[in-house]
C-alpha cells in the first residue's frame, strides 16, 4: 500500500481521502448533517409541542409562570458564555496556542457545569412542588392555583413537555461535556495544530448547537403568555 | 354469499357512486399496466440481442416525449384528484335532518344508542332510505366503523366525537367491522347492519322500547350531576344559560369564537376550564371519569333538545 | 474447465476477501466491502424470520376461524413481520447492502468518508435487531408496526419497550449511512465525474440519504415519546390524560412514509442500472430520471397525511395531502416511461439480472397505479385498513424493492463474490417469484375491495376462497425466494470465476478486479465520459 | 472549515449583543403585548440563533452547500410544524353537525 504509507505522513489524514483538504470539507459537511439530523430530532419534539401550546395555551402558560424565570434567565447567560469561551477555544487552537486551547475548553466545561447545577436545581424544586409529571404529580398550594384554571391534565403535558425537552437538552449537554474533556486531554498531549484542529472544531459545533436549542427552550417553556 | 363475488353489495345512496370512481381507477390501472407490459414485451422480443458485439446508437433522449408523459399523467391525476375530492367532499357532511344515533365503540364491542332510547350491541336497526348520522366515541383505544356494503368507514376515536353519515338503499343485513387494529379480538369486533324498510323499523322500535328515550335519559343524568343548580334557564346562574345555544357561535373569554357542536358540549363536559364563555368564571367541575360514555351522550343529546329551545330573554350585564 | 485447478492462482490475486483472515478481520473491519457483506448476512436472516412470520400468518388464515394459533399470536405475528420485514430488512436492504459496495466504487473512492462511522451503523443495527427479537423472544408485541396510540401505549401490556428501543436504535444505525452516503457523494467523486455523469444509482442513493436523514430523526423522537407514555402514562397521546392519538400519527408518518421511499427509490437506481447494462443503452432522458429521485425525495415528505384520512383528521388537511399524493405520482410515472423507452432500438439480453428489472417494472407498475385509489379520498374511504391496502404496499415493498434488490444482487454479484452463478437458475427464481407473488398479493386487492379489514385473525366465511389462493400463492413465492439463497451459496464456492466486467457494463465498479481489492482501485481513475456509454462510437473510444 | 481567524473582539461583541438579547427578551416578557409576546420572544431567539450560527458557527465563511444544508434541516422542520399545524388548525373548520333533528326550528340569536 504505497499510496496509503504516503498518506501515513501527513498527520491525521485518513486512507479514503487524497489529502487534507477533501478531509477537511468531508468532516465539515459530515458535521453539518449530523446537526440537522439534531434540528430534526429536536423537531418532532417542538413540533408537538407547538401542537399542544396551542390547544392547551393557559395550562402551558400556568406551567410556565411556575417555572422560575431567574434561573432559566441566569442558565441562559451561562450558556451563551459557554458558547463564547467554545469560540476562543477553537480560535486558539487554531492560532495555535495550545495553553489558551486548553484554558478555554476548562472553561468552557466549568460553565457547561453550572448550566447543568442549575438546572439540578430547578428539578429538585419541580420535586418539592409536586409538579413532575407522572412521578410526582400533586400540584398544591400557589401551582395548584396557579395550574388549575388550564386543568390540571394539560398542565401535566406541559411539565411533561418541560422535562423531556430540558432533559434532551441536559443529555446533550452531558455528552458535550465528555466531548470536551477528551478534547482537553488531547490538547494537552499537544494534538492540535493550526492545520489539524478539526475535532475541536466539531465539537465546538456541536457546542453551539446545543446552545442554540437552549436559546429556543427559555422563551419556549419560561416566557409563555408574559408575566405582567 | 355465493362462490367468488367481486363486488361488494351497493347498499347506500353513495356506494355507487364510489364505486363508478373506483372503476374509472381499475380501467385507468389496467390500460397502464397492458400499455407497459405489452411494449416491454414488444421491445424485448423486437430488440433482442442478436450478436454479442451489437452495440445500438445512443439516445439521449427526447424532450417532447418527457413534457408527453408528464402532462398526461398529470391531467389523469388531476381528474382524479378533483373526483375524489368533490365525492368526498360532498358526502363529508350529514345531510339536514339526519336520524341521530349515538356509537360507542370499546374493546370489542360496538354499543348503539337510538334516539328513542333502544340500545344494541354488535347490532345497528335503520331504516331503509333515511339518512342516518352516526356520532362515534370509543371507551379505549381507536376502532373504526367499517360497513363495505355502504362504502363508509371513519375512525373512532377515545376522547372525542367522529361521525359519519349514510342512506341505506337496500334492505338486508349487512357486515360492520372494525378496520383499525384495537388489540387481541379485533377481528371479533364485527357486527351487522340490519336496514328494515321503515315501518318495520318502527315496530322494531316498538317492540323494544325501554321507555325512556336518550333525551330522558340525558335530562336525568342532567339532573342528578346537578348541572340545572348553574345553568339556570334565564341565564342569571353561575353558568351560561344552555338553552338554544346548541350549534350556535359562543363567545369565549379570550375573545375567540366557537360553535357550540357536539365536540364542544363534550369539552365542556370533560375539561370545563378549556373554553369559558365570554363573561363566566371557570369554575365548573370536571365530569371526567364522573359519566360513563355513554351518560355522556345522554347528557350531549339533552343538550341539544335544550339548544333546540327558545333562549329566555336574557338580561344583560350578567357576570 | 476445471475451477479446483485454477482456485489457487486467481486466489492469489489479492482481494478484499482474503486480504486477511479471521472474525477480528471482519468484525473489526473498515472496509465498506466488508461491512456491506456483514449487512448482506444480517439482513439475510432478520428476511427469513420475517419471512417465516408471514408463512405462519398465510398458514393461519386458510380458515376463516383460524387454522394454526390464537388470535393474540397471529396479531404478534403481523406486528413481527412488519417491523422486522421494514426496519431490519427493507430500509437496510439495497443502502446498507449494495449502497455500501457500490457507492466507494462507484464515485471511485477508496472508501466511503466515515468508514467507522460505517462500522459503527452496523453494530447499532445489530443492537437494534438485538431488542427486537428479544421482544420477540420474551412475548413478542401486538401493536402492529405502526404502534398506533393509545393501544401501543396505554393498552397493549406486551412488550412494547423492548421493541421501540430496537427501531429507535436501529434508526441511528440508518442516518449513519445516509450521512456517509451524501458526504461521500458530495466530496469524494473521482476526478471527472460530474453529477451528470454520476450512475442513476449514486443518484438514488442521494436522494434516499436525504430522506434517512431528515426523517429518521423524527420516528426516533416519536418513538421515545411512545416509550416514555408506556413507561410512565405521563398523556402526551393518551386522550384519557388530553393528550391526542392523532399526532403520533402525524409524527410517525412524516417518517413512516417517507420511509417507503427509503425501500423503493434504491431499488429504482438499482434497476436503471440494469436496463442501461442489458439494452446497452444510455437510460433514456437521463436527467429527468435523476431529477424525479430528488422529487420524489422531497415531494414524499408532504404526502403522509393520505394515511390518515379516515382517522379524524380534519377535511382540508386531506385535500392538501391528497393532491400532494397525486403530485407525488407524476415522477415515479415519469420513470416508469423513460425505462420502457430506454429499451428502444436497445439490444436487449435476457439474463437474470435483466428478468427482475422486467419483473420490477411491471410490479412496480401496478403498485403505483394502486397508489392512485389510495390518494383519492372518496375510494380511500372505502379502501382505507383493508387488504387492498396491504395488496399494495406489497407490490410496492415486495414487488418492487425486493425485486430490484434481487436484480441487484444478482448484476453485481459477479462483482461482490468473484464467482458466477447458474443464469437458468436465476432466471426461473425471477419467473417462480414473479408468478408466486401475483398469486399471492392479487387476491387480496379484491379481498380488500370486497371488504375485508386487515389484521383480521378470524374472518367471515365468503372470504376463505381467495385467502386459500392467497397462501397457494405464497408457497410459490416462499419457494422462489429460497432458490437464490441455494444456487449463490452455491456459487461461493463452486461458480465459475467472474471476470472483472462479466456483463459488460459501464461504471467505475466495473473497471476494477472482481472481488476488489481492499483499496479498491490501484490508481483513482479518472472520468471521461457520461454514465452508461455503451453505444458503438463511444465504446470505440473507451 | 480552514476559515479565517476571527478577531477575538467580534466574539465578545457578538456575545455583547446576546446578552443584551436576553435581557431583551425578559424584559419584554413582562410587558403586555398580546399574541405579540409570543412573536417578540420567538423573533428574539431567531436573531440570537442567527448570531450565534453565524459567528459562533462561522457559517459566514462557510460554503454555500453547508448554508443550503442548514437551510434545508429548518425548512424541514418548518414543513413537518406548519403541515401538522395545518390539520388542527382546520378541523374545526369541518362542516359542524347539523342541528341534529329534522325538526329543529330555526333558531334567532
Amino acid at each position: 500500500m504505497t499510496d496509503a504509507e504516503a498518506h501515513g505522513q501527513l498527520a491525521g489524514l485518513a486512507h479514503q481521502f487524497e489529502d487534507l483538504e477533501q478531509q477537511q470539507e468531508a468532516d465539515a459537511l459530515g458535521i453539518w448533517l449530523f446537526l440537522v439530523t439534531e434540528i430534526m430530532f429536536f423537531g418532532g419534539l417542538f413540533a408537538a409541542y407547538a401542537i399542544y401550546r396551542w390547544l392547551y395555551f393557559s395550562a402551558f402558560q400556568g406551567g410556565s409562570h411556575i417555572l422560575d424565570i431567574r434561573l432559566g434567565a441566569a442558565n441562559t447567560i451561562v450558556l451563551l458564555a459557554s458558547s463564547l469561551t467554545m469560540a476562543l477555544s477553537v480560535r486558539s487552537a487554531q492560532t495555535g496556542n495550545r495553553r489558551a486551547t486548553v484554558t478555554f475548553l476548562i472553561a468552557t466545561m466549568i460553565l457547561g457545569g453550572t448550566f447543568l447545577g442549575i438546572k439540578g436545581v430547578e428539578y429538585n424544586q419541580k420535586f418539592v412542588e409536586h409538579v413532575v409529571p407522572s412521578l410526582d404529580w400533586a400540584p398544591e398550594g400557589q401551582s395548584l392555583a396557579r395550574l388549575a384554571p388550564g386543568g390540571l391534565d394539560h398542565a401535566q403535558i406541559y411539565f411533561f413537555f418541560y422535562f423531556a425537552m430540558t432533559g434532551l437538552h441536559a443529555l446533550h449537554m452531558i455528552i458535550g461535556m465528555a466531548l470536551l474533556l477528551w478534547l482537553v486531554l488531547r490538547a494537552r498531549k499537544g494534538d492540535f495544530t493550526p492545520h489539524y484542529f478539526a475535532p475541536v472544531e466539531v465539537v465546538g459545533l456541536y457546542w453551539h448547537f446545543v446552545d442554540i436549542v437552549w436559546i429556543f427552550l427559555f422563551p419556549l417553556l419560561y416566557l409563555i403568555g408574559g408575566r405582567y | 354469499m355465493q362462490s367468488l363475488p367481486f363486488q361488494p353489495e351497493q347498499a347506500s345512496s353513495i356506494a355507487r357512486s364510489v364505486d363508478e370512481l373506483y372503476f374509472f381507477l381499475t380501467a385507468v390501472t389496467l390500460f397502464f399496466t397492458a400499455l407497459i407490459f405489452s411494449i416491454i414485451f414488444y421491445f424485448m422480443i423486437k430488440y433482442r440481442r442478436r450478436s454479442p458485439d451489437e452495440r445500438p446508437k445512443a439516445i439521449q433522449g427526447s424532450f417532447p416525449l418527457e413534457v408527453l408523459w408528464t402532462a398526461i399523467p398529470t391531467l389523469i391525476v388531476a381528474v382524479i384528484f378533483v373526483w375524489g375530492s368533490t365525492l368526498y367532499f360532498r358526502n363529508s357532511e350529514a345531510p339536514k335532518g339526519a336520524m341521530e344515533i349515538f356509537v360507542t365503540g370499546k374493546q370489542w364491542m360496538w354499543k348503539v344508542e337510538h334516539p328513542e332510547g333502544q340500545r344494541e350491541i354488535n347490532e345497528l336497526h335503520v331504516p331503509l332510505g333515511r339518512p342516518v348520522k352516526l356520532t362515534m366515541t370509543s371507551e379505549d383505544v381507536i376502532h373504526d366503523f367499517f360497513v363495505p356494503a355502504f362504502r363508509v368507514k371513519k375512525d373512532v376515536l377515545p376522547g372525542r366525537y367522529t361521525s359519519l353519515w349514510f342512506q341505506a338503499t337496500k334492505v338486508g343485513t349487512f357486515h360492520l367491522f372494525c378496520a383499525q387494529y384495537c388489540g387481541a379480538f379485533h377481528a371479533g369486533m364485527i357486527g351487522s347492519i340490519v336496514v328494515q324498510e321503515p315501518n318495520e323499523y318502527e315496530s322494531w322500535l316498538a317492540g323494544g322500547a325501554p321507555g325512556e328515550s336518550i333525551e330522558q335519559a340525558g335530562a336525568k343524568v342532567f339532573q342528578a350531576s346537578g348541572c340545572p343548580t348553574c345553568h339556570l334557564a334565564d341565564g342569571t346562574g353561575l353558568g351560561p344559560s344552555l338553552l338554544g345555544v346548541y350549534g350556535q357561535p359562543v363567545k369565549l373569554t379570550t375573545g375567540e369564537t366557537v360553535t357550540a357542536d357536539d365536540a364542544y358540549m363534550r369539552e365542556s363536559l370533560l375539561l370545563p376550564k378549556a373554553k369559558i364563555v365570554f363573561g363566566y368564571s371557570p369554575i365548573m367541575p370536571s365530569f371526567q371519569g364522573q359519566m360513563t360514555e355513554e351518560q355522556l351522550n345522554d347528557v350531549v343529546a339533552y343538550l341539544r333538545v335544550l339548544g333546540k329551545a327558545q333562549p329566555k330573554p336574557k338580561e344583560e350585564g350578567k357576570k | 474447465m476445471s475451477t479446483a485447478t485454477l482456485e489457487p492462482r486467481v486466489h492469489a490475486q489479492r482481494n478484499y476477501l482474503n486480504d486477511d483472515y479471521g472474525w477480528k478481520s471482519w468484525l473489526f473491519t473498515r472496509d465498506h466491502k466488508r461491512i456491506a457483506l456483514l449487512y448482506l448476512v444480517s439482513i439475510t436472516f432478520f428476511f427469513m424470520i420475517g419471512g417465516s412470520f408471514a408463512v405462519l400468518m398465510r398458514i393461519h388464515l386458510v380458515e376463516p376461524q383460524g387454522a394454526l394459533v390464537q388470535p393474540e399470536t397471529y396479531n404478534k405475528l403481523f406486528t413481527l413481520h412488519g417491523i422486522v420485514m421494514i426496519f431490519f430488512f427493507l430500509i437496510p436492504s439495497i443502502p446498507a447492502v449494495l449502497g455500501n459496495f457500490l457507492v466507494p466504487l462507484m464515485v471511485g473512492a477508496r472508501d466511503l468518508a466515515f468508514p467507522r462511522l460505517n462500522l459503527l451503523s452496523w453494530y447499532i443495527y445489530i443492537v437494534g435487531g438485538l431488542f427486537t427479537l428479544y421482544s420477540a423472544i420474551a412475548g413478542g408485541v401486538d401493536t402492529g408496526w405502526t404502534f398506533y396510540t393509545p393501544y401501543s401505549s396505554t393498552y397493549s401490556n406486551t412488550q412494547v419497550t423492548a421493541v421501540a428501543i430496537g427501531v429507535f436504535i436501529t434508526g441511528f444505525s440508518s442516518i449513519l449511512t445516509g450521512l456517509n452516503f451524501i458526504v461521500t457523494i458530495h466530496k469524494m467523486r473521482a476526478p471527472g465525474l460530474t453529477w451528470f455523469r454520476m450512475p442513476l444509482f449514486l443518484w438514488a442513493m442521494y436522494a434516499t440519504s436525504i430522506i434517512m436523514v431528515l426523517g429518521t430523526p423524527v420516528l426516533a423522537i416519536t418513538i421515545f415519546l411512545l416509550a416514555l407514555e408506556h413507561l410512565f402514562h405521563v398523556g402526551i397521546f393518551s386522550p384519557a390524560l388530553g393528550g391526542d392519538p392523532l399526532l403520533f400519527q402525524h409524527l410517525f408518518w412524516f417518517y413512516s412514509h417517507p420511509a417507503v421511499y427509503i425501500m423503493i427509490l434504491p431499488a429504482m437506481g438499482v434497476v436503471s442500472e440494469i436496463i442501461a447494462c442489458f439494452a446497452r443503452k444510455r437510460i433514456f432522458g437521463y436527467r429527468i430520471v435523476a431529477f424525479s429521485s430528488v422529487a420524489i425525495a422531497v415531494l414524499g415528505f408532504l404526502v403522509w397525511g393520505h394515511h390518515m384520512f379516515v382517522t379524524g383528521q380534519s377535511v382540508y388537511a386531506g385535500l392538501i395531502f391528497s393532491l400532494l399524493s397525486f403530485l407525488v405520482a407524476i415522477p415515479s410515472a415519469i420513470k416508469v416511461f423513460n425505462w420502457t423507452a430506454t429499451l428502444y432500438k436497445g439490444s436487449i439480453s435476457y439474463d437474470a439480472p435483466m428478468l427482475y428489472a422486467m419483473g420490477f417494472i411491471g410490479l412496480f407498475t401496478m403498485g403505483g397505479l394502486t397508489g392512485l385509489f389510495l390518494a383519492s379520498l372518496a375510494t380511500d374511504v372505502h379502501l382505507n385498513g383493508t387488504y387492498f391496502i396491504v395488496a399494495h404496499f406489497h407490490y410496492i415493498m415486495v414487488g418492487g424493492a425486493v425485486m430490484g434488490y434481487l436484480g441487484g444482487i444478482h448484476f453485481w454479484w459477479p462483482k461482490i463474490s468473484g464467482r458466477k452463478y447458474p443464469n437458468g437458475w436465476a432466471a426461473l427464481a425471477a419467473a417462480i417469484i414473479f408468478i408466486g407473488f401475483n398469486l399471492t398479493f392479487f387476491p387480496q386487492f379484491v379481498l380488500g375491495y370486497l371488504g375485508m379489514p386487515r389484521r383480521y385473525a378470524f374472518y367471515p366465511a365468503e372470504f376463505q376462497v381467495l385467502n386459500v389462493m392467497s397462501s397457494a400463492g405464497a408457497t410459490v413465492l416462499g419457494v422462489g425466494y429460497l432458490i437464490p439463497l441455494v444456487y449463490l451459496i452455491w456459487s461461493m464456492r463452486y461458480g465459475p470465476i467472474a471476470e472483472s466486467n462479466p456483463w459488460g457494463a459501464t461504471g467505475l465498479e466495473w473497471k476494477t478486479s472482481s472481488p476488489p481489492p481492499t483499496e479498491n482501485f490501484a490508481e483513482i481513475p479518472v472520468v471521461t465520459e457520461e454514465a452508461y456509454a455503451y453505444a458503438a462510437e463511444e465504446a470505440a473510444g473507451d | 472549515m480552514s476559515q479565517p481567524i476571527v478577531p477575538q473582539k467580534t466574539y465578545v461583541l457578538v456575545f455583547l449583543c446576546l446578552i443584551g438579547l436576553t435581557i431583551l427578551t425578559t424584559a419584554v416578557a413582562f410587558k403586555d403585548l398580546g399574541p405579540f409576546n409570543t412573536v417578540a420572544a420567538l423573533a428574539i431567539a431567531f436573531a440570537k440563533m442567527l448570531l450565534v450560527i453565524l459567528f459562533f458557527m462561522g457559517v459566514r465563511h462557510s460554503s454555500g452547500l453547508i448554508r443550503i444544508i442548514l437551510v434545508a434541516g429548518f425548512f424541514w422542520l418548518a414543513l413537518l410544524i406548519a403541515f401538522t399545524m395545518s390539520d388542527y388548525r382546520t378541523r374545526s373548520w369541518t362542516p359542524a353537525p347539523d342541528s341534529w333533528s329534522s325538526t329543529a326550528p330555526p333558531t334567532h340569536p
